[in-house]
This record gives C-alpha cells, structure tokens and sequence, in this order.
C-alpha cells in the first residue's frame, strides 16, 4: 500500500471573496504576453495567465502537401494544441488524446472566422499551442496567444480573437476558473469573441448552469475577453509599435 | 475529402431561409421524424437503434467491473466511444477516430455526465478497488446530417434500456449475480438539441444538405428542468451573443417535445 | 476474487434433434433479409440468420485514392469486416484485430469472382459490412448480405455469391452451426458458392474430419447455400419488383 | 504493389500445364527440393530453417509464463506470429503485418491446433493462474512461393525441437528448472499441401511463377491418420467441388512423403 | 523534408572556416551565448530552460513510482524521452518521434547514465519491487543548430533542480512524504560537446547553418574529470583518426567552462 | 513467486588470457561470411561472428516512391535493422523500438560514405539487416555483412565498409566484445572504418573511458576493422571469383 502524505495549500479567500485565491468574482489572473518569442516560427507569442505558460508558434501560410486536405479557394487554419509531458501533475504521456484532439478541432474554428484565408488558396497555416505549464483554462490561454502569434507572423486578420472563460463556483458565477474551481466547480463557460463585433467563435459550457447563470457567464466572460484583447494588443504594440 | 456544394445549392436553400422556409417543409423548430427502438441488441446489455430522418445510430452498453479512477474511488465509470464507420458515408474512412468522432463522444459523454444522468457513486462495488464501468458505444450507421441529436438520445434510451448483474460482497469475494439483472441507477434525463445558421436564421436538426453549408452550428445539452448541462459552437462562422441566448430559451421548448420520444419507465 | 453465477440456457434440444436448438441436422435458422436500408451507401442490405445481425453498405464503383492499389484494367473489391464493439459477449474493442484482417481478405476472394470488374479499371468498389450482433456463423451471413447490397448499389454480377457453414458437432455434421455449436463443436466448414455454377468461392476448414465427414459437410453447406439463394433473390424482388 | 506479369508468360505456362508439364519440369505432385535443419538458433528454444526450392523460412519458439485464457484456465497457449519482413521480396514492407501475413500466421496456428498437435493441458503450470505460452515466430527470409506449406513445415519441426525447463508448484512458489531441459508434449503430426489451380490443372507446391498467374489455390492440412485439420482456399477465381475433393485425396498420398522430412523422434 | 542549400552558401561558409573564420565571427571553440533557468515549471519537480543561441529546449522531470527491471533489482530507473515537435522547426511534423528525435533522447540518456549521473541505486524503495522512476523530457521549442549539447546541459541542469518526496517503509506501507521534498542524489556532472566538420576543420557548437553543411559530426560527451562517458558521430562523410583524437582533447578543455553555466550548489 | 533455476556456462578464462571465453585481448571471435545466399534480394550476405547470426538483403537502386524522401541529385540509402523475436533470451516483440530506429539511422551513416550515390538520382537503395541471433555487437556485423551484400548488389562502391568493436572489459581494453563482456564490461566502442583510407564512417562510445583507453580502443577496433576486411573480400572472391 501506498500513502502519500500532503498539505497542498489550495489559498483561503480573504474576507472580501468568497474565492480560494482572493480574487474578486470578475477579475482575472495575472496575464503576461509577449510577441516574436521564437527564431523559427513565422510568429510566435508566449502567455502567462495565472500559473499556465503557452508558448504558440505560427508557419504559413505555406505549401500545403496533403492533397485531401487542399481548399481550391482558400487557405485552411490547422491547430494543434499539445501539453508538454512535465506541465500537469501526472506525467501527460506524450502524443495527442481524445481531449488534445477536440480543443485543436474547437481552436482552429475559434480563430477561423478572424482569418483572410480567401487570400490564400491551396495554403495551409499552422499554429502549434505547447501547454508549457497548466493550471485551469489553457485552451482559452491558447487561442488568446494564437491570435498575437498570427500577427506576429503578419497573416492578414479582421480582428484578434481573444478567449476567457468564466463559470460557476462555490455557488457564484465568476471569471477565469482557476485548476481548483475548474475541478471542485459546478460549471465551466470557455469562450472567445472578435472584440470589433463582439460576436463569439468558441463557445462550450461543462456543467450545469439554469439559463440565467449561463447568460450571466456568457457576459461574465465576454467582459473578461475584452479586458485580456487590450493586453493582446499591448504586446503587439510593444514589439512592432503603434 | 473536400465536399464542394454547388453554391446555386446554397443560394437557394439560404433563400428559402430568409423567407422562413426549409427545403425539406420543416418549420424552423421541427425535427424530422424520429423512430427509436430499445432493446434490439440481445447480446448488448443495454441498447437502442435511433433514427431522425435518414440519419441512423445503434447505440450499445456493455458493462465491466474496473477499477476505479485513484481520485474518484468510490464512484463508477461512463465511457463513451463513437465510431464513424466508413459505411456511414462516403467520406468516412477506416482508422482511429478522428477529430468529428472524437468530438461526437466528447460531447455526448459530457451531456450525460454533467447532466447527472447516472448515479455513479451506486455504480461502486468495493471502494478505491472495483466499480462499474458503464461502456457505451455509437455506432454511427447512417450519416445524414445532426449526429449529436441523434447521440444523445440514442444513449439515453441505451442507458434507460441497460441492465447489469446484481452485485454483492462477501468476505474478499465480490459475487456478480446473472439472475438478477437490474436497471442502472438513472438520476435525471438529458438531450441535446443542434440548430444551424444558415442566412442569420437558426434552424434546429440540420439535415446534411444543410449541415455542408452553414455558418455556424450550436448544440445545448439539456436536462428535463430546463437547465443547460453541456454546450458547444462549431462551423466556421460566429454567432451573436443574443443567438445564442435565444437559442438557448427555444431549446427550452424543443427538450419538453424530445423527451416524449423516450421510454416511459 | 470474482465469482459469477449464471444459468445460461443453451438451451435442450428434441428427441427428434441431437442440436440444442432443436434444428434438423439440416436445418438453416431463421433468415431475414432486407435490401436498400441505407440512405447515404450506393446500395445496402440487412441479414438476420438466428442470432446474428448484419448490416453491410456499398460504395462504388468510384475513384480509387491509392495509386499502389489501383489494376489499370480492373476495378478492385475492398471488403470490411467489423464487428461492433456491443455485438458480442465480452465487448470487442473498436478497429480491426487478426480475425477481422482475415475475414475481410477472403470475403473478398469470395466475392470477386462474380463482380464484372474489368468494367470499371482503376476504380473501387468498396464493401463494409458490420456485425451488429454476432451468434455464430457472421462471416457467411456477411457474405450473402453482400451480395445483396452489391446488386442494391447496381453493380454488374455474374451471380449472387451466396454463404453457409456446415461443420460437425457432437459427433453429427450439421448445417449452419449456432453459437454453441461453433465453441463447442469439432469442425466448421465455412462455404461460398455461385449458385447459376455450384462454384466455390470461399472455403475453410477449421477443426477435425474425416475425407468423408469433410465431403458431406461441403455438400450440405452448398445445398444450405442454394436454399439462403433464394431468400437473396426474395429480399431483391421486393425491393426491386421481378 | 500491383506486379505485372506479361501475358506470354502466363500464356506459355498455362499451355505447358495442359500438356502435363510444369515451367521447372516437375511432376504436378512433385514439391521442390526441401531442406530442414532444426537447432539452429541456440537463444530460440526450438527453431528450424525450412527451404522448399529458393522459399525460405526461419522459424523459431520461446516460451513463456503467462496467463491462461479465462475459459480455458487450465490449457497452455500457442501463439503465432508472422512477419513478411521486406528483406523476403520486393514488394514487402515494413510495418504492421498486413493481410497476407495475418493469413499465413492464422491458416498455420489453426492447422497445429485443430490437429491437436501439441496437449496443451500439459502446459499448465497453475490451474487458472499459470500456463506455458509457447510464442511461435515465422520469420519469412526469401519469398519465392508457397509460404504456406513451409510455414507448417517449419513450425511443426520447431516445435518438434523445442525443450522448455521444468516446472514444479511447491506451495505457493513455482520453479522453472533451466537445468531439466524437456520437450514439448507432442500428441499429433500435421504437415499442409498446397495446390494451384492453372489452366484447370491442380499443381502441388506452386513456384512464385505459378503463384503469380494462378486462378484459385486450395491449402489442406493433414494429420497423419490422413484426416483433415485445416483448409484454406485463396485466389480471386473459383474452384468446382470435384477439384476439392480431388485435392483432398492427392494431399493424402503426398503429405505421407512430405512427413519422411520431419526430425524423426 | 529535403532542404536546399544554395550551394553558394556552402562554397562562402567553408572558405572562411578554411581561413579560420565562421559566418557569425565566432572562434572555432566558441559556442554561442548560453543561458539556462531552472525552476521554471512549477509542476514539475525539476525542469530547466536552456538556450544555446537561438536553440531553445524547456526539459522536465517527473518521478513515479514502478517497478525496476527483473535485471535489475534495486535499482531506480532513468527515462529520458524527446520531442522534436513541430513548432520548432518547419521540417518537424507531429507523430511519433522520428529518427533524429530517438537518437537525441538515446545519446542522452547514454551520456547521464554511463557518466554515472544519479545514485540509482538510492532510488530504490522495497527491493524487486519499487522504485523510483524519473522520467526525464525533452521538448524542442527553437531549433537553430546544436540540439545535443543543449539537451545535455538543460537535462543535467533539470536533474540538479529535481526534487523528489522522501519515502520511507513502514511494514507493508511505503510512505511518500509530500511536505518533505529532497534532491535527486547526484554523483557526478557530466556534459556534451559537438563539433561539425566543414571544409576539413572541426568547429564546435555548429549553427543550423553549418549544420546543413557539416560533412561530419562528432558529440563527445564528458564527466567532470575528463573522461569520455559517451560519444556519437553523425552526418555523411567520414572523420580521420586524428580528428576524433583532436576533438577529445578539445573538448576536455571546452567542457570545463561549459560547467560553468550549471547551478552551483 | 517464480523461482528461476539456471547454471548459465559464462566460460572461464584461460591463466594466459582474463577473457571469460579465453579469447586474447585483440582476438575476434570465429567469423564466418557467405555472399549471394537469397534468391530475390539484388544481393545478400551471411554473417556468423561468434554467436552472431546475421542476414542482410540489399534491393536497388530502385524506384523511391515516398516524394518526400527524394533526393534530386542523388540516390538516398536506407537501412533497416530488425532483430528476429526469437534472436534474444526474452522473446523481442516484432516491429521496430527504439533501439533498432537508432542503429538503423548510424548503419545508414555509416555505409553511405562509401556508395557512389550520385550515381542514382531520385532512386532507392534499401538495405535490410536481419538479427537472426544476437550474441553482442549485431550493429558492427550488421554493417560488415550490409559492405557484401551492397558489393553482391553490384552497388558501385569507393570501398567495402567494415565495422568492428572495441572495449573495456574486467579493467582491460579488448577488442570485440562477447554478449557477457557488453552487458557487464565497462564501455564499449563500435566503429566503423572504410579500409583504404583509414577514414571513420561509424563511431560511438558508451561507457566511462579515459582518454587514453578510448584511443587504445579505438586503434584496436580499426586493427579488427582490417582482419574482418580480409574475410569480407574473400566471401566476395569465393562467390565472383577475383
């Protein structure tokens, strides 16, 4: 038999909050992007958001060689959304899962309607998502640092995506679940909108939410999503200027 | 494999929308015609065979003592697998499941999960050691467009219809009785209901026709009380937030009709 | 450790009958078969011979994608066996293992000979048959409702290839084992025949018999066969009309 | 890959075979040249090297402690496995064994087993917990025709060569005595002969040359007391009955001589 | 991938190695800048971000408790395991590891092992029967040249990072005490260096650009006194006697201020 | 509990030698090479060294039909080593690991320096390396037996590669280490040598040496190289005649 022994310090919340780690019900994390972060990559960006780290890395639009998967008039945006072995608490076993699969399917229809593609046509563009560290909402971590990283690569966009999740714990509906509240939480909103028209292109919910707690996320995360584009664009600015 | 729709095709059927019509006739909150059948799979331990239109799924459950998972030890197990069979349609290919199949049994697993739908902590055997796990196969038949409708009410009639050995502890043995086959413990009900936008309109139960040609698609998970237990955007193109709040209120009334379709038990 | 009870019922067969299930040595059981079931499948049929279910779908003849499988002055015949994972006892997990490799290579072979596929050169004709619930004997009962389903897609035939077993259980050679039989039994003889001929086109021999218990089986397998021919064309007329 | 055989060839040999020849002057139940050697992987517990002509095959047995099957818990195993490695001929390739190489592995595993030729309930060590596995490799050295003949060949003198250790229960410990080295317990002989049909002629022991322009093939294993163990029929045209049966009667003449190549013990 | 090198860059590179020079004005034992964190992923027990130049490797360590190999009783086990993912580089694809990849993560795992970098056999816990396995990985986030070298200093820099909770037996319990976590035990330091052979000089540290060129390659990876622990050639062409000789000794010298860079504790 | 038996004969050195098989520090094991032993490879060879049983097919140049591995200006040379399930005391599951994907990658390095690959743009040249038996040091026979296969192909060729290993063994440096001296000595180095000029086409160490040892080690693995040269030429005089 096997005992482990632990006192994981999960946080208190202060007084003010009713959550773990004190935040107010619609503040975020501490959020850190950075531009042009990679030699390689056409564009690259590193987030930090709370304790994930993503790194993203954007090639194209270039040749595309699987003929199947060829578009005669447009380019096709593929994601690949992937988490390093050391960035969970069990070692993740290397290679795509059924999880992987469906946020690099939801990510590319995320960032899909942000994209010239017309422009493009029998092109592909990849954005590669390396969950570097995780600790609750990477796949919205992910989308927001694409956005950044298909800038940096200069690919022609509308607008830039942004994602936020917001979502029910402890009761309240709050933003930016953290690890803890994703876990022990009743619900969970993942969302991403082009701030220009506000209109959603990822929307998922995971729990049970009445119709009034779902608009409320849905809101909920819409501000967050607002407040996280102005630091997407922060970091452009920083590395390209105005 | 690239399916090109002539855009005369689109045209006409986004046309069609716009004056509040289908092609098919369908109102814009009718489904078509559903047929479900429980119970035809003698070997599975639960199963049902759901058809809306042409599109078709047979839906089995097969049960095995496992062990539990090290963080949830007292609680059993759902998995939820889709298979998009090459026989479906035409292209659909042999190999491991791929991004649509994938998300199908996602999707699926957390509509019924989040929902409630089974008590997994009865599905428990010997705490930490042995539970049930609940395998629950679709088998995608017939592929005519709205799979996930299709899915989540096809599992929810196989679960209904499932029957697992009675199971007791005595000493250090664990005795599975094959006399005494009793229902899964079912808590609540859930469906989903899948609606495309096609011209700015939102129409429920695509057909593949309209499937290949719309902006952007939305299915709601939702239970009996009216609460959303699962949610998910796909296609191309984005919604407005008041498309989906609305969407969300008319799923209110498309549920109360699906849930009739269940058996009655 | 587990212990389960069960009371199986194998069931008992008649005094008439040495079978469990009181069948005649040369007794096919009950057989159902349906025509065009499918929508999307350029021909389809549906087969239920006792226990087993069988659903088989036909695409082609159309473009083949793999240059290194395509004849220049022949259609190929792809066949897919495939059991679905509820189909049996013990849940069968998803994709193919060595059995199914094998079945659908000679089901294959099997029915070849009697498709005019230098009618169509470097095309496919594809053939997926599933197995929705298996009691003994699928491979032929996949075979039979292939042939159906290939004249559903409208595929230019020689003849009907059609399907049975005979084997020898509990000393006796019988037609069309049960699943009890098959486990329990000495030997299964699998057969296909062309009936307008009496060729064969599929053969196996599993188990132990004598030069003369394997001769009788093969004949009461093909006379079982010219008997399922006729339900072929039965479930063909209805769909189609004389 | 698709190999072209010009139509001359397939014409020349066809017409030798209608006037009772063969391209390589055999009579039509002639088998090439065999050669087998046994012992002659040392690390292998048993192992053969077969030839039938310029056919080349290494076959060669490890044991193994393992599991029995749930239904049969007191029954040694026989597992077969075999790899046409690309090394044998230019159209094998690497990867997972694809459908030729299933059937060869599984026409020889049932042809031994249905022949009952090894008692496999003397392989059980524990009833329930512990068998011998007996893993049995064919490893396909030089392709040039009829794998299945030398497959069974090679297999029944690896098995016929193979000594596994000694084991005993005392309590609660097995013990595997590597220094009483003993042979397997070996109930049955089975050998398989394999005939091409060409111009309407069956032909025993087809060359690549035959293989490759042949309308049907029929493999018939046998026992020694002439019974039949296993069959196999292959090629994409048919056979008559009265070829069957034909070739049933001819394989009990022929595997009589082919038995004189077995080690004899 | 193929990637074309003008050969005009080849012919510009190899005439300033032949006049003592490197396009990035380096001398022929210099490697680019190099900077290395440890600590950088909170959720592994060690992890280290290396940068030699523009080649960036992150390298994480997670430990678990298994089974030691039969062979090896009482000892515990390092796994080390690389991923040249894709968005390192635009010739890497996503799938299994590739042939580069299994080489870096061998010559590696070779070059920490020989040298005799851990105290394995402190990694044991019941003896036969658990122990410590650290599972050691390698993710390629940059690749600009040179990724031995630098998997070799951020995986020595990750080992020293690492900590693992103390365990202790307690009858038929092994306690894993979380609130106490202790270093790796560390015997020894070790590290690579690798030379690319172009126009018939040995330079150290070779930049993509010279890696597309080299004719050779040699990575010699060394312990802190000196001796050699592991060594691998790579790249068409061969090297001389005296080369190999040479590049020993050089790296004798240049590894001594390679330690330099490693956390000092 | 499994209690395992065994008197394993490890051999005892002779007083004149401290080599548990008596061989002196700078012996080879008995070699045996034969040339032209397949029918339908384009050329073969057969190696014994010691225990070491070690088959090599070579077929090219030839056609290479994977696009992306095409090399405009040159044939590409590919290597498959692959050891038998049966060549190894615990049974080798089949297909490749780790182990094998990398000696098929340096065997393919070291062969290629001596093949006139300019010779075959766009074509293959695949070698296929079969460990019949593994006794110690497959990867060097392996290598030596690919030289005559290339040369019983009619590969045009600059010289016949051969490879051999040194080590350090019981304190000593010797040349060409058994399975027993591999497994428990303390390093080893193959290497292999084209013969004319003396060049090194493989080399590896793996093991702790001083600088001092591995240059004794290495001089004594080339002196090998040479011995075993001899009887690769002589296997191609026997089948070709001088």
């Amino acid at each position: 038999m096997i005992t482990i022994i632990t006192n994981k310090d999960l946080g208190t919340g202060t007084e003010a909050s009713q959550r773990a780690d004190g935040r107010a019900f619609d503040e975020l994390r501490p959020l850190k992007i950075e531009a042009g972060v990679l030699k390689r990559a056409d564009g690259s960006a590193y987030l930090e958001l709370g304790g994930n780290k993503v790194l993203v890395a954007v090639y194209g639009p270039r040749e595309l060689h699987i003929r199947r998967l060829m578009q005669p008039n447009r380019a096709v945006l593929r994601c690949r959304y992937n988490m390093a072995p050391f960035s969970v608490d069990d070692r993740k076993r290397p290679g795509p899962d059924r999880r992987s699969v469906e946020i690099s399917k939801i990510t590319s229809e995320a960032l899909t309607p942000a994209v010239f593609l017309e422009k493009f046509p029998r092109s592909t563009i990849d954005v590669f998502i390396e969950i570097l560290e995780a600790e609750g909402g990477t796949r919205c971590a992910g989308i927001t640092a694409a956005s950044v990283a298909l800038a940096d690569a200069g690919v022609p966009m509308r607008d830039l995506v942004v994602s936020c999740a917001a979502g029910k714990a402890d009761g309240q509906v709050v933003l930016d679940l953290s690890e803890v509240e994703d876990k022990d939480g009743e619900a969970d909103v993942p969302v991403a909108i082009m701030p220009r028209t506000g209109e959603v292109t990822l929307l998922q919910s995971d729990g049970n939410l009445t119709a009034e707690e779902f608009e409320k996320a849905l809101n909920l995360a819409i501000e967050g999503c607002k407040k996280i584009s102005k630091e997407q664009k922060n970091a452009i600015i920083k590395r390209y200027g105005d | 494999m690239v399916i090109i729709i002539p855009e005369i095709i689109k045209e006409s059927v986004t046309n069609l929308m716009k004056n509040g019509e289908r092609s098919d006739d369908r109102g814009f909150d009718d489904y078509r015609e559903i047929s479900l059948e429980t119970g035809v799979i003698k070997k599975a331990e639960g199963s049902a065979r759901v058809k809306i239109g042409n599109t078709q799924i047979m839906v089995g459950t097969k049960p095995q003592i496992g062990e539990p998972f090290s963080d949830t030890p007292n609680v059993g197990v759902l998995m939820t697998n889709s298979e998009l069979i090459p026989m479906a349609a035409p292209d659909f290919e042999p190999g491991p499941p791929d991004e649509r199949s994938v998300e199908l049994a996602r999707v699926t697993d957390r509509c019924m999960r989040e929902a409630g739908v089974l008590d997994l902590e009865k599905l428990a055997i010997v705490e930490g050691e042995k539970v049930w796990m609940i395998f629950l196969d679709l088998h995608i038949l017939d592929y005519d467009g709205n799979l996930m409708d299709a899915a989540v009410l096809g599992s929810m009639a196989a679960i209904m219809d499932t029957k697992i050995p009675e199971t007791r502890v005595e000493g250090d043995e664990i005795i599975i009785d094959r006399e005494k086959m009793i229902p899964l413990p079912i808590k609540e009900k859930a469906l989903m209901c899948t609606f495309a936008k096609i011209g700015g309109e939102l129409v429920v139960d695509p057909s593949l026709e309209e499937e290949q040609i719309l902006d952007a698609r939305i299915s709601i998970g939702m239970r009996e009380d009216g609460s959303i237990c699962a949610m998910q955007k796909g296609g191309m193109k984005p919604l407005t937030k008041d498309e989906i709040i609305k969407a969300v209120s008319r799923t209110q009334k498309i549920t109360k009709n699906l849930m009739e379709h269940l058996p009655h038990n």
